[in-house]
C-alpha cells in the first residue's frame, strides 16, 4: 500500500460523501424543470440532512436494537461501497477486498438490515415494504451480478478496477454484450434507487411507496443516516454504470496528477447521467407493483442474453 | 404262467386307471368309498403278483400293510364316519362331469407321454406301469380339484395315495420295509386326524361342505 | 497412535456414553448435564484428530468385524477426515446445546434418546471411514435408523411418525440403489473393498451406471429432486438439535459418498455427469429456495432451505466433474474447493438456524410462523445469534456462506475455457440461476428472521418466553465462532480442503491461495478476482463507527420513545403486520405454476371471513402418489390369488406341476 | 451315536410324558425342560460333530454332517426359546379360557413331538424316512394349528392338512422316482435310498428320471417351504394357530423342508450336470419374493402379514441356494440361520402385543411402545432386522444375495430390489403405527416372556457385524456339500 494509493481512497470516499446528496438534489432538480415545475435547490438535500441530524430522534416504543443500529450500517455498507468503486482512480488498496461479487453481496447486506430494520416495528406498512424490497431485491441482484458478469467475461476478471483498467485501456471496441448489459443495468438501477417506473421517492401513497415505506418509522439521526445512505447508493450505482460502461478518465497508479482531472471528469458524467436518469424517470409511468417483477426480470434476461451474446460472438 | 403273472399285473394297473375314471366320475360317496376299496384290493393283487414274480419277499408284507390299511381298516373308518355324519347323498362337483373326464384323457395321455422315456430305461419287468401310475395320480389329484366336500376330498386324496404305491410296488419293487411302515402309520395317522377333524368341522358349521371353508383369503 | 486409531477409541466413547444412557434411563440430570457435554467433548476431540489428519497420508485399518472374507475396512484420507472434521466441529456445538435443550417427559426416555443420538454420530463417522462397501452399508443404514429413531423420539404426534417413516422408506430405497452401484463397481470380481473398486476399469457404460445409481442413492439422502419429500417432514418433525445435526452433517454424507464415487472410486469421468449434476442441482436448488420462501412453519422452512444448499453443492460437484472430464485440473479444483467449501459453512450456518429453531420452539411450543414474531425483545440472545446464521445463510459477506458462493461463481467464470462451444454457453444461464437462487435465499432468510423475531408478537404468550440457557448459549456461539472463521479466514479454511482436492482431482488450491499473503482470497490471481473478508470486516465496522462516533460527537440528539407512527393510522396492532403468508406472496404469485395451490379466498359476505393458502408439491402428486396407487393396484391384483378356496389352490399345485413336468420333458 | 440319539429320544419320550401330564401346572416347565434337555443335547452333538466330523449312525440310517447339524442346532435352540415363550403365553391363553386343559395336553405333547418330527428329518440319511417325518411333521402341526377349535383356525388346519398332504404326496413320487434312478446303480439291496450313498453314485444316476423326481420333490416339498404358488397354506395356518407355533413354523419347519429340497438339488445337480435344478429354484424364489411383497402390502392381520414375509424370505433363500456357488450358498445358510432367529423373535414379540390388544388387526394394536416398551422394541427392532436393515444379519446375507446375483443374474436383481421395497413400505408402516403412538391398551397380567425375544436379536445382531470363525467354517463345509 502506497501513500497515493490511500490518498486516492479516502478522496473517494469524501467525494462519495458530499457528491453524493448533490447528485440528488441535481437529479431532481432535472425532473422538476422537465415537468415545468420550479425546482428546488440543487443544495436542499443537504439542509434535508443538516436538520435531521438537528432533530430529536423518536422510535417506536417497542423497537429493538436492530432498529437503531441498522441506519448505521446501512450507512456504512454504503460507504464501503463507494471506497470499492473505482470512481475516480483505480489504484485502490482496499480493492482487492472486494470485487465485484463482493460489492453485490454489500449491497445485499444493506438491503437485508433495511428489510430486517423495516419489520422490526410490526406495523403494516414496514412489512410490506420489506417484502417489496427484498422482491426487487431477489430479482435485481442477479441481474446486477449478470451483468458484471458480462464485463467480467471480457476482461477476464471480476476485480473491479481490472475490469475498468482493462476496459479503459483497450482500443475502442463496440461490445454488443456491454449494449444488453447496459440496458440491463439501467432498468436494475432504477429499480435498486426506488426510482419511477419501479418505486416513486416523491410519494408516500401507501399502496405504492416501496422505499419510503421502509424507513417511514425513522426520524431524526437516523432518518437523516438512511436518506444519506440512499444517495450514496445512487451515488455507487451511478459510478458503477459510469466506470463500466465510460471507463475513461480515471486516475491510475502512480499518477497523482490524473485525479485533479478525474474530479471533474466524473462530475461531468454524473451531471449528463443525472439528466438523463431524471429523462427516464419523467418519461416514464410507475408501474403496479406486480407489473415490477416483469420489469426486472427483462432486466435478468437482458444481462444473461448479454453474456450469451458474448459467447456466441466472441465479444 | 410268468408271462400271464405279467400280463396280470397289466391288467391290474388297467383296473386300477378305469378305477380311478370311475371315482373321477362318481357322485355318491358310499359308491366311492367301494370303489376304494376295490382299487385297494387290486393294489393288493397287483403287489401280491409282482412279488411273485420277481421273489421280493418284503412286497409280500407291503402287500399286507395295504391290505389291513387301505382295504380293510381305512373303509371301514369312512364307513362310520359317514354314517355318524350322515353324508351319503351325492356331492355336486365344480366341474361338470363330462368335461371333467375329457381332462382326465388328456392327463392319461400326458402321464403316459411323461413315462415313456423312463418306462424304456426301466429294467422292471412291469415298466409301462409306471405311467399308469402316474395317471392314477393325476387323476386323484383332478378329483380333489373338483370335488366340493370334504369326505370325496379326503377319498381322492387315499387314492391318489394308491398311485403312489402302485408305482413304487409296480416300479421299483416296493420301498424299502422302514419306509413303508412309516409311510402307511403316516397314512393311518393322517385317517385318524381327518376323522376327527371331520367331526369338528361338522359341529363348526352343521356341514362338510368345504364351501365353508373359504372365510381366510385376501380381500 | 495412529489418527484412525484415536478415531475410533473416540467412536468407542461415544458408543460407551451411550450405553451410560441406557443405564441411566431416566436420570434426567446425569444425562443432560454429564452425557451430552461428555458427546460434546468427544466431538471435540474427533475434530482436532481429523483435522490434524488431513495434513496426514492416508491410514488403513481393517476391523476383525464383518463378513468373512469381508472384514470392516477403513481407511482415513483427506476426503474423509475433511467430513469427519465437519461433523466433529458441529456435533461439538449441537451436543453442548442439546444438554440444555433436552427437557423431561418428551417422547423418548433421555437415556435411550442419549444412546440413539450417540450411536447416531458414531455412525456418521464410521460411514465416512468405511473403505468397503459392506461396512460402508451397514453404517450407512445405522445412521438413517438411529436417526430415524432421534426423528421419531416423539412418536405421539401422527403427522412425526409419518414423517419418519417416509424417511425411513427413502433412506431405504436409496441404501438398494446405492447397494447396487457398488455392486457394479466391484465389476464381477466379487471383491467388495473400495481398493478392489478403484484398479477396476469400468467401460464407460459401466461407469456411467454406477455414476447413476450413486446420484439416485445419494441422492435420496440428501434431498435431490425429486427425492427430497422426505426432507421437509422428516426435519421439522425432529428434535432440533437432530434437525441441525440431520440438516448440517447427516445430508454431507451423501455429498461425501457421492464425490468418494465420483472422484475416488471411479477412475473416469464424462462430461454429461457434470451437466447431470448441473441440472439436478439447479433444478434442487432454485425448487428448495422457492418452496422455503413460502412456508409458515419455520423448521421446514429451514428444511427447504437445506434442499437449496444441497442443490448448491451438487452445482459445484457438477462443474468439477465437467472440468475434471474436460482435465482442466486447476478449475476442477477450484470448483470443488467451492463445494467442499460450501459442505462445511452449511453445516455451521444451518445447524446454528436449527438450534435457534430450537430455542423458540422451547420458549413459545410454537413453530407456526403465524403466531410468532417479536421475540427480540424477549430472546435476545437467540435473536442476534440466529441473525449471524441468517446473514450467513443469506449468502452475505463476510460470512461463510458467502465465501463458498463466491468461489462458486469464481468457477463459472472461468468456464469458458471449455472445449464445448454449447456448454459454453449453457453456463452463463446456470450461473444466472445460481445468483437467483442465492438472492431468493435472501428473501427466505429475512421472512424467516423477520417474522419470528421481529415485529409484535402475535400472541400474547410470547411474552412470557424466555431466552436460551447457558449450556444452550455455549452451543449456539460455538457455531457462531464457526461461521465466523469460515467467513473471515477463507485462505487458511481452504489450506485444508486443498489436501482433498489433491487427493481427488490432483491440484491444490491452497498453493495458489497461500502466495497472496493470509488474509487475501485470491483462487487464480489477484488480478482476477480476490477477496479479503478481514479487511472487508474492519473497514465496513470502521465506517460504521466512524458514523456512530460522529453522530454522537456532533449531534448530541434525545431519543423519544413513542407509538408507531404508521402513517398515522391509529389502530395498529400484531394482526396488522405481515404474515408469513403474505410474506412469501409475491414468491407464490411469480412462481405459480411450480405450486400446487389451494386458496381461500373470503367472500364479502362472509361472517367471520378467513382466508387460507396451503401449498404443496407438485411431485407429490406427479411421481409418489401415482406410485403407490400402482403398487396398490398390483396388490390388489396380486391378492386375487389367494381366494380362499381349496379347490383353487390345488388347482395352483396342479397346474405348477403338469407346467413344470412339461418343462422338464422339453 | 449316543448324542444323536439323545436328541432324537429326549423330545419323542418327551412328548410321551407330556401326553399324560400336558395339563397339569408344571406341563410348561417340563415343557422348557424337555426342550433344555434337547439343546444340551444338541450342542454336544454339534461339538462332537465340529471336532470329529461327519457321522453316520445306525446302519448309516441316520447321518449328520456341517450342513445337518447346524440345522439341528438352531432348531433345538430355537425349540427352545419358544418353550420358554410359551410359558407365559399359553398360561394366558389359559386363563383366558382359549385352552382347556385337554388341549394344554394336546398343545405340549404335540409341541415336544413336532419337535421331534424336525429333527428326525434333519438328521436322517434316508431320503424315505425323510419323507416320513416330513409327513408326520404335517400332521403334528396340523394338530397344534387347530388347537383353538374355531372355525378360522379349523379352516387353516384342514388346508394346511390337505394341501402338504397334496404337496408332500408329491414328494413321495418323486422318491419313488429316485429310487428308481438309484435302484439301478446301487441296487436294491444296498439302501438306495440313502443320502450318503446317493451323493457317491450321483453322476451316474439316470438324468431324465432325476429331472423328473426333482420337479415332484421340488413341488412337493416347496409346497412346505411355502414357495408360490403353492404357498396358500402358509398365511392361514401361521394366523389362526397360537403364536409359538407360529414361531416355530416360520422359524424351523419351512427350513427343514428346505433343507428337504436342498438335499434332493444336490443329487440333481449330480445327475443332471445341467443347471435345470438350480433355475428351476431361480424361477420359484424370485416368483416367491416378488408376490409375497405385494400380498404383503394389503394385510390387516399382523400375523398373517409376518407369514408372507416369511414366504418372501424363503423366495429369497431358495434364489440364493438357485443360484448356487460358495457365496450364494453360504448366503442362503446364513440367511437361513438370521430368518429362524429374527421371525421367531418377531412372533414372539407378535404375541405378546396381540395378547395385550387382544385382537390380531393391526389396526387395533396401538402404542405399544407406552403399554410394553420392551414388547415394543422387540417387535419394532425385529422387524426393521428382518427387513434387512444393518446391523442385523438379515442384511449381511441379503448383502451377499443381491451382490452375487448382480454378478451372476443381473436382470433379476430389478425384481429382488423391487419386492424389498414394497415389502419394506408395507411393512414398516404399518408396524410402526403398532409400536408408536399412544394407547389405552393395558399392560399383560403376566410378565412377558423377553428373553427369547432379546437373546434372538441379540444373536441377529452379532451375525450382521462379526461370525465367529468356527461358524464361518461350518458354512463353508455346509455350503461346499450342496454344491458350494
Amino acid at each position: 500500500m502506497n501513500w497515493s494509493g490511500l490518498f486516492s481512497q479516502l478522496l473517494e470516499i469524501v467525494v462519495a460523501l458530499l457528491l453524493a446528496p448533490l447528485l440528488t438534489g441535481w437529479v431532481n432538480q432535472c425532473r422538476a424543470w422537465l415537468q415545468n415545475k420550479s425546482a428546488p435547490s440543487l443544495l436542499l438535500p443537504y439542509r434535508m440532512l443538516r436538520k435531521l441530524f438537528h432533530k430529536e430522534s423518536v422510535v417506536a416504543e417497542h423497537a429493538s436494537q436492530l432498529f437503531r443500529v441498522a441506519p448505521y450500517i446501512v450507512f456504512g455498507c454504503m460507504v464501503m461501497a463507494s471506497a470499492i468503486i473505482p470512481t475516480l482512480s483505480t489504484d485502490l488498496p482496499l480493492s482487492p477486498a472486494a470485487d465485484a461479487i463482493a460489492l453485490v453481496g454489500l449491497f445485499a447486506f444493506a438491503r437485508v438490515f433495511i428489510s430486517l430494520a423495516a419489520m422490526d416495528i410490526g406495523t403494516a406498512f414496514g412489512s410490506l415494504g420489506a417484502r417489496r424490497e427484498m422482491l426487487i431485491g431477489f430479482l435485481a441482484e442477479p441481474a446486477l451480478l449478470m451483468v458484471l458478469f458480462s464485463a467480467s467475461l471480457i476482461t477476464q476478471s471480476t476485480s473491479l478496477t481490472s475490469i475498468v483498467g482493462t476496459l479503459a485501456h483497450r482500443e475502442f471496441a463496440i461490445y454488443p454484450s456491454l449494449a444488453f448489459a447496459g440496458i440491463a443495468f439501467t432498468m436494475v438501477s432504477l429499480a435498486e434507487n426506488a426510482r419511477v417506473p419501479v418505486d416513486n421517492p416523491a410519494t408516500h401513497l401507501e399502496l405504492t411507496m416501496i422505499h419510503e415505506a421502509l424507513i417511514l418509522e425513522y426520524s431524526g439521526r437516523h432518518l437523516a443516516l438512511m436518506e444519506w445512505a440512499a444517495s450514496l447508493k445512487m451515488f455507487a450505482y451511478s459510478c458503477i454504470g459510469l466506470t463500466l460502461f465510460f471507463p475513461w478518465g480515471l486516475a491510475e497508479v502512480g499518477s497523482p496528477g490524473e485525479m485533479v482531472v478525474a474530479l471533474p471528469v466524473l462530475v461531468l458524467k454524473l451531471t449528463i447521467g443525472g439528466a438523463l436518469l431524471a429523462l427516464i424517470e419523467t418519461a416514464s409511468a410507475k408501474m403496479r407493483i406486480f407489473r415490477v417483477p416483469e420489469f426486472l426480470a427483462t432486466a435478468f434476461m437482458l444481462a444473461v442474453i448479454g453474456m450469451l451474446v458474448h459467447f456466441l460472438l466472441g465479444a | 404262467m410268468h408271462a400271464y403273472l405279467i400280463q396280470s399285473v397289466n391288467l391290474f394297473a388297467a383296473v386300477l386307471l378305469l378305477l380311478s375314471f370311475a371315482m373321477l366320475s362318481q357322485r355318491r360317496i358310499l359308491t366311492l368309498i367301494h370303489l376304494f376299496t376295490l382299487q385297494g384290493a387290486t393294489l393288493v393283487a397287483a403287489t401280491v403278483v409282482v412279488a411273485y414274480l420277481t421273489d421280493q419277499h418284503h412286497l409280500y408284507y407291503s402287500a399286507a400293510i395295504t391290505l389291513v390299511t387301505k382295504v380293510i381298516v381305512i373303509p371301514t373308518l369312512l364307513h362310520r364316519l359317514i354314517d355318524k355324519l350322515n353324508v351319503k347323498w351325492d356331492v355336486e362337483t365344480l366341474i361338470n362331469i363330462p368335461t371333467t373326464m375329457l381332462i382326465g384323457i388328456l392327463l392319461v395321455v400326458f402321464a403316459f407321454n411323461l413315462a415313456l422315456p423312463i418306462a424304456k430305461l426301466s429294467s422292471s419287468i412291469v415298466h409301462s406301469t409306471l405311467g399308469i401310475a402316474l395317471a392314477c395320480v393325476l387323476l386323484s389329484f383332478m378329483m380333489m380339484i373338483t370335488r366340493a366336500k370334504a369326505v370325496p376330498q379326503v377319498i381322492g386324496f387315499l387314492s391318489m395315495e394308491n398311485g403312489l404305491f402302485f408305482a413304487a410296488t409296480a416300479a421299483t419293487y416296493g420301498m424299502p420295509m422302514v419306509v413303508e411302515f412309516g409311510i402307511a402309520f403316516d397314512v393311518l395317522v393322517g385317517m385318524f386326524i381327518l376323522g376327527v377333524f371331520m367331526f369338528q368341522i361338522r359341529e363348526q358349521f352343521d356341514s362338510l361342505d368345504i364351501s365353508h371353508l373359504e372365510k381366510l383369503k385376501e380381500d | 497412535m495412529l489418527h484412525l486409531d484415536w478415531l475410533l477409541l473416540l467412536c468407542g466413547a461415544w458408543l460407551v456414553v451411550g450405553a451410560l444412557g441406557i443405564l441411566a434411563l431416566r436420570r434426567f440430570r446425569f444425562v443432560s448435564h454429564v452425557l451430552f457435554p461428555l458427546g460434546g467433548l468427544i466431538c471435540l476431540g474427533v475434530f482436532l484428530v481429523a483435522l490434524s489428519a488431513i495434513f496426514e497420508s492416508p491410514e488403513t485399518a481393517i476391523l476383525p468385524l464383518g463378513l468373512p472374507g469381508l472384514p470392516f475396512h477403513l481407511r482415513l484420507d483427506a476426503l474423509s477426515a475433511l467430513f469427519i472434521a465437519v461433523i466433529g466441529s458441529v456435533g461439538a456445538g449441537v451436543s453442548i446445546f442439546a444438554a440444555g435443550y433436552f427437557r423431561k417427559g418428551e417422547g423418548t426416555p433421555p437415556g435411550l434418546l442419549c444412546l440413539q443420538y450417540h450411536i447416531f454420530l458414531a455412525s456418521m463417522v464410521l460411514v465416512v471411514l468405511a473403505d468397503d462397501a459392506y461396512a460402508f452399508m451397514v453404517m450407512w443404514e445405522t445412521m438413517a435408523l438411529s436417526s430415524f429413531f432421534l426423528v421419531t423420539s416423539n412418536h405421539r404426534i401422527a403427522a412425526i411418525r409419518k414423517a419418519g417413516y417416509l424417511y425411513l422408506l427413502v433412506a431405504h430405497i436409496g441404501a438398494i440403489a446405492i447397494l447396487l452401484c457398488f455392486g457394479v463397481l466391484q465389476a464381477n470380481t466379487g471383491d467388495y473393498t473400495f481398493d478392489n473398486m478403484r484398479a477396476q476399469n469400468l467401460s464407460p457404460f459401466w461407469a456411467s451406471a454406477a455414476f447413476l445409481l450413486a446420484v439416485f442413492g445419494f441422492g435420496a439422502k440428501a434431498g435431490i429432486l425429486p427425492l427430497h419429500v422426505w426432507l421437509p417432514e422428516a426435519h421439522p418433525a425432529a428434535p432440533s438439535p437432530v434437525s441441525a445435526l440431520m440438516s448440517g452433517v447427516m445430508l454431507k454424507t451423501a455429498i461425501y459418498g457421492l464425490l468418494r464415487v465420483s472422484f475416488d472410486l471411479l477412475q473416469m469421468q464424462l462430461w454429461w455427469w457434470g451437466l447431470i449434476l448441473l441440472a439436478l442441482g439447479l433444478v434442487t436448488a432454485l425448487f428448495g429456495v422457492m418452496f422455503s420462501a413460502v412456508q409458515t412453519d419455520m423448521k421446514r422452512l429451514l428444511a427447504y432451505s437445506s434442499i437449496e444448499n444441497i442443490g448448491l453443492l451438487l452445482v459445484g460437484m457438477g462443474l468439477g466433474v465437467l472440468f475434471k472430464a474436460y482435465r482442466m485440473d486447476a478449475l476442477a479444483a477450484l470448483a470443488l474447493t467451492a463445494c467442499l467449501y460450501h459442505v462445511a459453512s452449511h453445516a455451521f450456518f444451518k445447524s446454528l438456524l436449527f438450534l435457534g429453531t430450537g430455542s423458540v420452539l422451547h420458549a413459545t411450543g410454537e413453530r407456526n410462523l403465524g403466531r410468532l414474531g417479536g421475540l427480540m425483545r424477549y430472546m435476545p440472545w437467540v435473536a442476534w445469534v440466529t441473525l449471524i446464521g441468517v446473514l450467513a445463510s443469506a449468502g452475505l459477506p463476510p460470512f461463510g456462506g458467502f465465501v463458498s458462493e463466491w468461489l462458486l461463481l469464481q468457477s463459472f467464470l472461468f468456464t469458458p475455457g471449455l472445449p464445448d462451444p454449447f456448454l459454453n454457453m449453457l453456463i452463463p444461464v446456470v450461473a444466472a440461476a445460481v445468483a437467483l437462487v442465492a438472492a431468493l435465499a435472501g428473501f427466505a432468510m429475512v421472512k424467516f428472521y423477520g417474522v419470528i423475531f421481529l415485529g409484535q408478537p402475535r400472541e400474547t404468550k410470547l411474552a412470557q418466553a424466555h431466552d436460551a440457557g447457558w449450556l444452550e448459549r455455549i452451543g449456539l456461539l460455538w457455531l457462531v465462532a464457526g461461521c465466523l472463521v469460515l467467513g473471515l479466514f477463507p485462505v487458511q479454511v481452504i489450506e485444508p480442503i486443498g489436501r482433498v482436492t489433491l487427493l481427488l482431482i490432483g491440484q491444490n488450491l491452497a498453493d495458489t491461495v497461500r502466495v497472496n499473503g493470509w488474509f487475501l482470497l485470491a483462487p487464480m490471481s489477484v488480478d482476477r478476482a480476490s477477496y479479503a473478508p478481514l479487511v472487508f470486516l474492519v473497514v465496513g465496522a470502521a465506517s460504521f463507527y466512524l458514523a456512530v462516533i460522529l453522530v454522537r460527537l456532533l449531534y448530541r440528539g434525545k431519543l423519544r420513545r413513542a407509538v408507531p407512527w404508521d402513517c398515522g393510522y391509529p389502530a395498529g396492532n400484531a394482526r396488522m403486520q405481515d404474515t408469513a403468508e403474505g410474506f412469501g406472496q409475491p414468491i407464490r404469485r411469480m412462481f405459480d405454476p411450480f405450486f400446487r395451490m389451494d386458496i381461500k379466498h373470503p367472500t364479502p359476505f362472509d361472517e367471520k371471513p378467513t382466508y387460507s393458502v396451503s401449498v404443496e408439491d407438485h411431485f407429490w402428486h406427479w411421481i409418489y402418489l401415482p406410485i403407490a396407487r400402482a403398487t396398490e393396484a398390483v396388490a390388489k391384483l396380486v391378492g386375487r390369488l389367494q381366494q380362499g378356496r381349496i379347490s383353487v389352490y390345488l388347482m395352483y399345485s396342479f397346474v405348477t406341476l403338469i407346467a413344470m413336468l412339461v418343462v422338464v420333458r422339453l | 451315536m449316543e448324542n444323536l440319539l439323545l436328541v432324537l429320544a429326549i423330545p419323542l419320550l418327551g412328548g410321551c410324558v407330556l401326553a399324560l401330564c400336558g395339563h397339569r401346572d408344571y406341563a410348561s416347565d417340563v415343557n422348557v425342560g424337555v426342550s433344555l434337555g434337547t439343546l444340551i443335547a444338541a450342542g454336544l452333538l454339534t461339538a462332537r460333530v465340529i471336532d470329529g466330523g461327519p457321522l453316520l449312525v445306525l446302519d448309516d440310517q441316520f447321518f449328520v454332517d456341517p450342513l445337518n447339524v447346524f440345522l439341528i442346532a438352531l432348531t433345538a435352540f430355537v425349540g427352545f426359546t419358544t418353550a420358554v415363550f410359551s410359558r407365559p403365553y399359553m398360561r394366558l391363553e389359559r386363563d383366558r379360557g382359549k385352552m382347556t386343559p385337554g388341549r394344554m395336553r394336546l398343545y405340549h405333547s404335540m409341541y415336544q413331538m413336532f419337535n421331534f418330527t424336525m429333527l428326525v428329518a434333519l438328521s436322517t440319511n434316508n431320503m424315505g424316512i425323510l419323507w416320513v417325518s416330513m409327513e408326520a411333521a404335517t400332521l403334528t402341526t396340523v394338530l397344534l394349528v387347530s388347537v383353538y377349535r374355531t372355525a378360522a383356525s379349523l379352516e387353516a388346519a384342514w388346508k394346511y392338512f390337505i394341501l402338504c398332504g397334496v404337496g408332500i404326496a408329491q414328494a413321495l413320487f418323486g422318491t419313488i422316482l429316485l429310487y428308481l434312478a438309484a435302484d439301478k446303480v446301487i441296487g436294491s439291496g444296498g439302501g438306495a435310498l440313502l443320502w450318503t450313498h446317493l451323493d457317491a453314485v450321483k453322476g451316474q444316476l439316470e438324468p431324465n428320471v432325476m429331472a423328473l423326481a426333482f420337479v415332484f420333490l421340488l413341488l412337493g416339498y416347496g409346497t412346505k417351504v411355502g414357495l408360490v404358488p403353492v404357498h396358500n397354506w402358509l398365511p392361514d395356518a401361521h394366523a389362526e394357530g397360537p403364536t409359538p407355533i407360529s414361531a416355530v413354523l416360520s422359524g424351523l419347519l419351512l427350513n427343514v423342508a428346505l433343507y428337504a429340497v436342498l438335499r434332493c438339488k444336490v443329487l440333481t445337480d449330480g445327475a443332471l450336470a445341467s443347471h435345470l435344478a438350480g433355475n428351476l429354484m431361480i424361477g420359484f424364489g424370485l416368483l416367491s419374493v416378488v408376490a409375497a411383497a405385494f400380498f404383503l402390502s394389503r394385510q390387516k392381520d399382523v400375523k398373517r402379514m409376518f407369514a408372507y414375509s416369511s414366504i418372501e424370505h424363503m423366495g429369497l433363500m431358495t434364489f440364493a441356494f438357485g443360484l448356487g456357488g460358495p457365496i450364494a450358498n453360504f448366503a442362503g445358510l446364513l440367511h437361513m440361520t438370521v430368518h429362524s432367529l429374527i421371525k421367531s423373535a418377531i412372533f414372539f414379540a407378535v404375541g405378546h402385543a396381540t395378547q395385550s390388544a387382544g385382537t390380531q388387526l393391526m389396526d387395533k394394536i396401538r402404542g405399544l411402545i407406552k403399554v410394553n416398551p420392551m414388547v415394543g422394541w422387540g417387535l419394532l427392532l425385529g422387524t426393521l432386522a428382518i427387513l434387512g436393515m444393518p446391523p442385523f444379519g438379515v442384511f449381511a446375507s441379503e448383502f451377499l444375495i443381491l451382490t452375487t446375483a448382480m454378478r451372476d443374474l443381473p436382470w433379476a436383481t430389478p425384481f429382488l430390489l423391487l419386492a424389498l421395497g414394497v415389502a419394506f413400505a408395507s411393512i414398516f408402516s404399518r408396524v410402526q403405527e403398532m409400536v408408536f403412538g399412544d394407547t389405552d391398551l393395558k399392560p399383560l397380567e403376566h410378565p412377558p416372556a423377553l428373553l427369547p425375544v432379546f437373546a434372538h436379536l441379540g444373536l441377529g445382531l452379532m451375525l450382521g457385524l462379526y461370525i465367529p470363525p468356527y461358524l464361518v467354517d461350518w458354512y463353508q463345509q455346509a455350503a461346499k456339500m450342496i454344491g458350494g
